[in-house]
């Protein structure tokens, strides 16, 4: 396998393979979107997305070569650099994270914030992940150690559903369209919205940059007007994002997902929609915060904090370099 | 012999579905009676029903025509006082040789203790005292036949079916089997039916000698053994009357052997 | 089948001997062509019988299913029979999100197969040679044992890390599911050969290899074969849990991206085909090994009694 | 061992008999003890070359990957030898991050045997009676056959979704697992009683219940027995797939932990416990085997010949 | 008949090991020859090492001490010529007859179709023509024995080991396969030993008798047969002289036959 080249097509074209940690997930539809738009064929690009529920199955792809962009968060980069791999976020999709700490509705007059998570079953994705990250996070500004709650592994979609209907947990960590199913039928109730900066202050304290494209620092070295076209197509998709609303918007996605409902659908792009940034551009105060973060809950980071060079994890001279419209 | 027969088979025909959908007639308008106390050797040749006839007087089949009748009653279910050895190995290969001959007792009602009991005393009398506690695989095979016997003999049946019993036993083996037999089954009243391919222990053994077709079996002809007993199977099938006997029957019998083995690959193995 | 072969023959050969049977004062035999209609006409009604009893069944088990989702219980978790009957007549009409239908499964079965014919030759292979080697089954037996115990669908994601998100992460997890199980019947099948099969080829003049082509692997054969049934549905569960565990095109995938999208429906669509697929696949291999071991007796002793 | 046992019986009756053999000019039984000892120093020695050869396996193989995982492949992607010793050490001495690894092994543990037992005591009692009831059998014999196709891992999420995040949903994911294996061998053993012992229960007067008890289930046993070994496999690996679909315990939690985090000594060290597990539960179960079945002959028909 | 035999065991010692761990000797001291042409019956107690003899002869296992010699040349390996048939059944259940006996002039390299035609000479020869492209499970025992026989004559031995051929036949069948052996063998001047339990099938057939002993088997004594040739074996057994060598072998051989019992469940069947 060969990881530090794209492969070319006939016509000398390179083609890439893009990795999206849930395409069906609001908080990575500017990639779907961006296929569904034509941005990339405008650029000359060939893409082809792939779908792929966990994130670090997501990345290890990307490492060993079998993908050359990831559309997931951005918090990875900063993991993989504990691990010795270079990674970095070219297009930075919005500055907060997106998710949305659930409450089961049976439980939302016991538990009313964070600080009322001792002794309970928290949700996350999957664990090591960023929703396990931010959970813990959470728990911890609250004053709470990692002893005083257990986190369960639940995915998302469906069987989060499940876990937060059926007892298995009491609160959880998840995004759109999933938070908007529940918050739709009474299941649960919100208590940590950080799908807009003002709920990610209020609730991490700072902001925590996520959705993000990133790829190695490698290909980025090599492959510079490569990049500059795939930041292109994406800060073209996030513009258009901004002048659309949410109808519009679920119009252009794919029918299928909107398999539960497409009023379900356009309300959960409403509720989402506003976290991405329109530019593209990383705030270097957000990813400080997502350091500090992990630096307190990921095993992988907290010995090597001091170690950590942020500017690796990031460029925006891409973004940078995108033609006005 | 005739009057108030202990095993009366009329008219009996038995029809088997064949694998291939087909109908094998096995036994066709069988007639036999068997007197009380009676030991008679049924020979045939091979594949003619002689097994079939077997299932039909124990009750395990019933016929598909005709009427078999056990003790003045018709055959419905196993019918009381029969006792089958069968022609392959049939003791339970997870029980000891004591377990194994207390099967029958415990089957019918019997107290752990006292089938126990009884099967020990049988063990004994067919001389495997000693042997209780082992499995049929450690036993040799007509140590396994033995087991066998006393497994049938412990229920006191009043009549005996026993279908080739000694068949897979070496030659040597066989003849003390068949001494045994004769020693156990002396006295105790029991009617007999013996199934065997081998017409001299038919002679060795039987009061009386049935001859069957070549299939589908029917009686062909009945011949009475002029034997004294107590005999001594080794040494009577080298007499002259032997002889005389085994001739005559064996003329009847090579008629349905030579049917059968015309028909050539008729049996299916 | 066997018997009928035989009657023929004896219908040529002996049709004057089998008439003197008949001893004079006997009743006839009966017209056994009416006692045969008789029977065959029974055998026709118990089978009709077992039909509409096997329908009703599947009439009771969806109409109850179906009306609790309608009711009761809540769909969206349970699905119900009709929204899976819409999804599949969708994806079979329309197509799914990742392009048709019929794509995906030959995606599946393309992993599936290749993965399973990898691992069934090396199964045999190995299982043949240390099925005949005392000494090299002796000293691997401790390896293959432990091998065995390793939970191998977690290797799924393993493989995708060493190989990769294409085709051969998928095969791997396949051969390893389908390995195993053929190994250890091939190895049963080449050490149960019959000694005195071996001992005749060798009396017979049979050098090494002609005693392994032509005595222990058709001895084998019928081990062997028993195993690919089983083998089969392994490589297709491999090769589902492959794509679930990262993919872009595939039946595993299809499930996966319905359980992310609220579509149980799509699961049990997804679900439905694979068992479809496999049921199929089982059919085959039936035939085949009908088709290898013709030389066994029929395995259907169904000696069941006329009247 | 057999042998032994009668050998004792025949040396306290038949001694003077025995001395009777030998004829009188031929040359007298060499002394059977010296030939013995001989026999049984060749085989400490065969099996100690044996054990060195395995050594030596080992040695290379972990070896090679050690000296390639440090110089030429990236143990990001491949770890190596000692980082999974590290990482066993670390979780057997300090524990892992969700607590002791022996809960974590214990809940796992848990899991698969209350599955196993559930499954396998399902699979025995309906494959009796339907290998009895071959009428039952033949109408379900479709339904059965297509429950076993369909992909019965994919159901793990389904059982998240049914019966949650607790015991239950894992407990029903090895219970589907290990019904199946079991099911098919009870009904074969059931089915493939011998016909002879069944007459002659019959004839000793036993009951339909008698029946059942003294000659089917017994004559099952040995089929029923065999399957257990696969099934257990299937349990563990039922667990650990329950607990990878959604879990806040478990070694297959602690594989998925690890797999998030880039731990890839982490996966390799979840699968050797897990793997361990596996093998103490086989030698168990073959302890029970060999209990239950002492009256069959001993397998091991090991009779090479001593030169 | 002793000067250059074509078989000749001198001395010959086989032991095997035992399951349980034990050495166990199968023949002891053994010394025995087999003349051009001869045809010898071999006759022991059950277990005592015949089979074991036999295969010392045809080199599929080699004496742990002592030698055997075939045709002048010590044996390592199968010696050229030997034919052997053995207790059990032996044909590929996988082949039709005729490819069956086509085996062995396959294995030793005739091309398919020579190999065809000698084979369906043979299987005319025994009896078997219009059966050709039968499977082995499709045969009665008898046939299958057929088959057996012809897939060991086409090699055309000059030496033909059998071991207790037909001892799973029945009775009739076992008859007729008597006599179709000695028909296919006189005139190919094939040395022949002949394993048997059955006395009567020794003397029947053979120009010699060898009475082995009781486990470890060696030879006791040795009869000649003064019938003569050509034999109808159904017909000779009623006959006096029979009668006469009968009671005389049986003599030397009821003593190794007692001995073996009295060792009680020695056989582990
Ligand atoms: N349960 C059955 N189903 C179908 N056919 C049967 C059944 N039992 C016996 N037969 C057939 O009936 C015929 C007679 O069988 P049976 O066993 O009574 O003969 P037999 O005289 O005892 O033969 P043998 O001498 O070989 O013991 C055979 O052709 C056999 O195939
Ligand atoms: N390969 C072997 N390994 C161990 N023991 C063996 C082996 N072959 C034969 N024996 C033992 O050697 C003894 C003689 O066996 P053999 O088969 O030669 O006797 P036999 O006279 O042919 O018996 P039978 O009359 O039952 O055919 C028996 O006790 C047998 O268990
Ligand atoms: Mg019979
Ligand atoms: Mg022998």
């Amino acid at each position: 396998r060969e990881s530090r080249t794209l492969p070319l097509g006939e016509d000398g074209q390179p083609e890439i393979t893009i990795m999206v940690g849930g395409v069906d997930k609001v908080i990575y539809l500017p990639a779907m979107l961006t296929e569904r738009l034509g941005g990339f064929e405008r650029q000359g690009l060939r893409v082809k997305l792939l779908s792929e529920q966990s994130g670090a199955n997501a990345e290890t792809t990307l490492l060993s070569g079998d993908v050359h962009a990831v559309v997931g968060f951005y918090d990875h980069t900063i993991d993989l650099q504990a691990k010795d791999q270079c990674i970095t976020s070219v297009v930075q999709l919005a500055d907060v994270p997106g998710e949305v700490e659930l409450v089961a509705a049976n439980k939302a007059d016991e538990i009313r914030s964070p600080a009322d998570f001792r002794g309970r079953k928290l949700g996350v994705t999957s664990l090591g992940s960023s929703t396990d990250f931010l959970t813990r996070y959470l728990a911890g500004s609250a004053g709470l150690s990692t002893s005083d709650y257990t986190t369960v592994k639940v995915g998302a979609g469906q069987t989060f559903i499940a876990g937060m209907t059926n007892g298995g947990i009491d609160a959880g960590m998840t995004t759109d369209p999933t938070v908007a199913q529940l918050v739709n039928s009474g299941k649960a109730k919100i208590i940590a919205d950080m799908r807009t900066e003002e709920g990610t202050r209020q609730a991490l304290g700072g902001l925590y940059p996520a959705s993000s494209v990133y790829m190695k620092c490698e290909i980025v070295e090599r492959y510079p007007e490569v990049v500059q076209k795939l930041a292109n197509a994406f800060v073209e998709t996030l513009r258009w994002l901004k002048q659309h609303t949410p109808e519009e918007i679920a119009d252009r996605m794919p029918p299928s997902f909107a398999n539960a409902g497409r009023d379900l659908y356009v309300q959960s792009i409403r509720d989402s929609v506003g976290m991405f940034n329109g530019t593209g551009r990383m705030k270097p105060e957000g990813a400080q915060n997502v350091l500090n973060v992990l630096s307190q809950f990921s095993t992988n980071v907290k010995p090597k904090k001091d170690r950590i060079d942020l500017s690796r994890t990031y460029t925006t001279r891409f973004v940078d370099n995108v033609p006005a419209s | 012999m005739t009057e108030d027969p202990v095993i009366r088979l009329r008219g009996a025909t038995k029809r088997f579905r064949s694998s291939s959908g087909g109908v094998h007639t096995a036994v066709h308008d069988l007639t036999m009676t068997v007197g009380r106390g009676e030991f008679v050797a049924v020979v045939g040749p091979t594949g003619c029903g002689k097994s079939t006839t077997l299932s039909l007087v124990s009750g395990l089949e019933p016929p598909s025509e005709g009427e078999a009748v056990v003790n003045g009653r018709p055959v419905t279910g196993i019918p009381d006082g029969v006792g089958y050895m069968f022609q392959a190995d049939a003791i339970l290969p997870w029980r000891t040789v004591l377990d194994n001959v207390a099967t029958g007792p415990r089957y019918r009602g019997a107290s752990k203790r006292e089938a126990r009991e009884r099967a020990r005393d049988w063990v004994r009398r067919v001389g495997l005292a000693g042997f209780e506690d082992y499995y049929p695989h450690q036993l040799s095979g007509g140590m396994r036949k033995r087991v066998a016997m006393a497994q049938t003999l412990v229920n006191e049946p009043s009549i005996l079916l026993m279908d080739e019993p000694f068949s897979a036993l070496d030659v040597q083996t066989r003849a003390l089997m068949q001494d045994e037999l004769l020693r156990l089954w002396s006295g105790t009243g029991a009617a007999v039916v013996f199934v065997t391919h081998d017409l001299e222990e038919a002679i060795c053994l039987a009061d009386r000698v049935l001859v069957m077709t070549a299939s589908p079996a029917t009686v062909k002809a009945s011949f009475t053994v002029p034997l004294a007993r107590p005999r001594d199977v080794e040494r009577i099938r080298l007499s002259t009357e032997f002889l005389d006997v085994y001739r005559e029957i064996w003329e009847s019998l090579r008629e349905e052997v030579e049917k059968t083995r015309e028909r050539g690959g008729k049996r299916v193995a | 089948m066997s018997r009928e072969g035989l009657d023929v023959q004896e219908a040529v050969t002996d049709a004057p001997a089998a008439t003197t049977t008949a001893a004079p004062a006997r009743a006839p035999l009966p017209d056994t062509a009416a006692v045969q209609r008789q029977a065959s006409a029974a055998r026709r009604r118990r089978r009709a019988g077992m039909w509409a009893l096997r329908l009703l069944l599947v009439v009771v088990w969806l109409g109850s299913w179906e009306a609790a989702a309608t009711w009761w219980i809540d769909p969206f978790f349970y699905s119900k029979p009709s929204a899976i009957w819409h999804r599949l007549v969708e994806w079979f009409d329309i197509g799914t999100q990742f392009g048709s239908v019929w794509e995906q499964i030959l995606i599946t079965l393309e992993e599936a197969v290749l993965g399973f014919v990898i691992g069934a030759a090396a199964g045999v292979v190995l299982g043949v040679l240390l099925g005949r080697s005392r000494y090299l089954a002796d000293v691997l037996a401790p390896f293959i044992k432990a091998a065995n115990a390793v939970p191998r669908i977690v290797l799924a994601s393993l493989f995708i890390i060493w190989f990769g998100f294409g085709l051969a992460s998928k095969v791997a997890t396949v051969v390893v599911l389908v390995f195993f199980a053929v190994f250890f019947n091939a190895f049963t099948g080449a050490r149960e050969v019959d000694r005195n099969l071996l001992d005749n080829a060798r009396i017979l003049g049979a050098s090494r290899l002609q005693v392994l082509g032509t005595i222990v692997l058709p001895s084998a054969t019928s081990w062997i074969l028993s195993s690919l049934h089983t083998a089969f549905g392994f490589a297709l569960i491999g090769a589902v849990v492959g794509e679930y565990a990262g993919a872009s095109k595939g039946l595993g995938l299809l499930i996966s991206n319905a359980q992310g999208t609220f579509d149980s429906a799509g699961i049990y669509a997804g679900m439905i085909i694979i068992t479809v697929v496999a049921l199929v696949a089982e059919w085959l291999l039936t035939m085949l090994e009908n088709r290898l071991l013709r030389w066994r007796p029929s395995a259907s002793r169904s000696s069941a009694e006329v009247v």
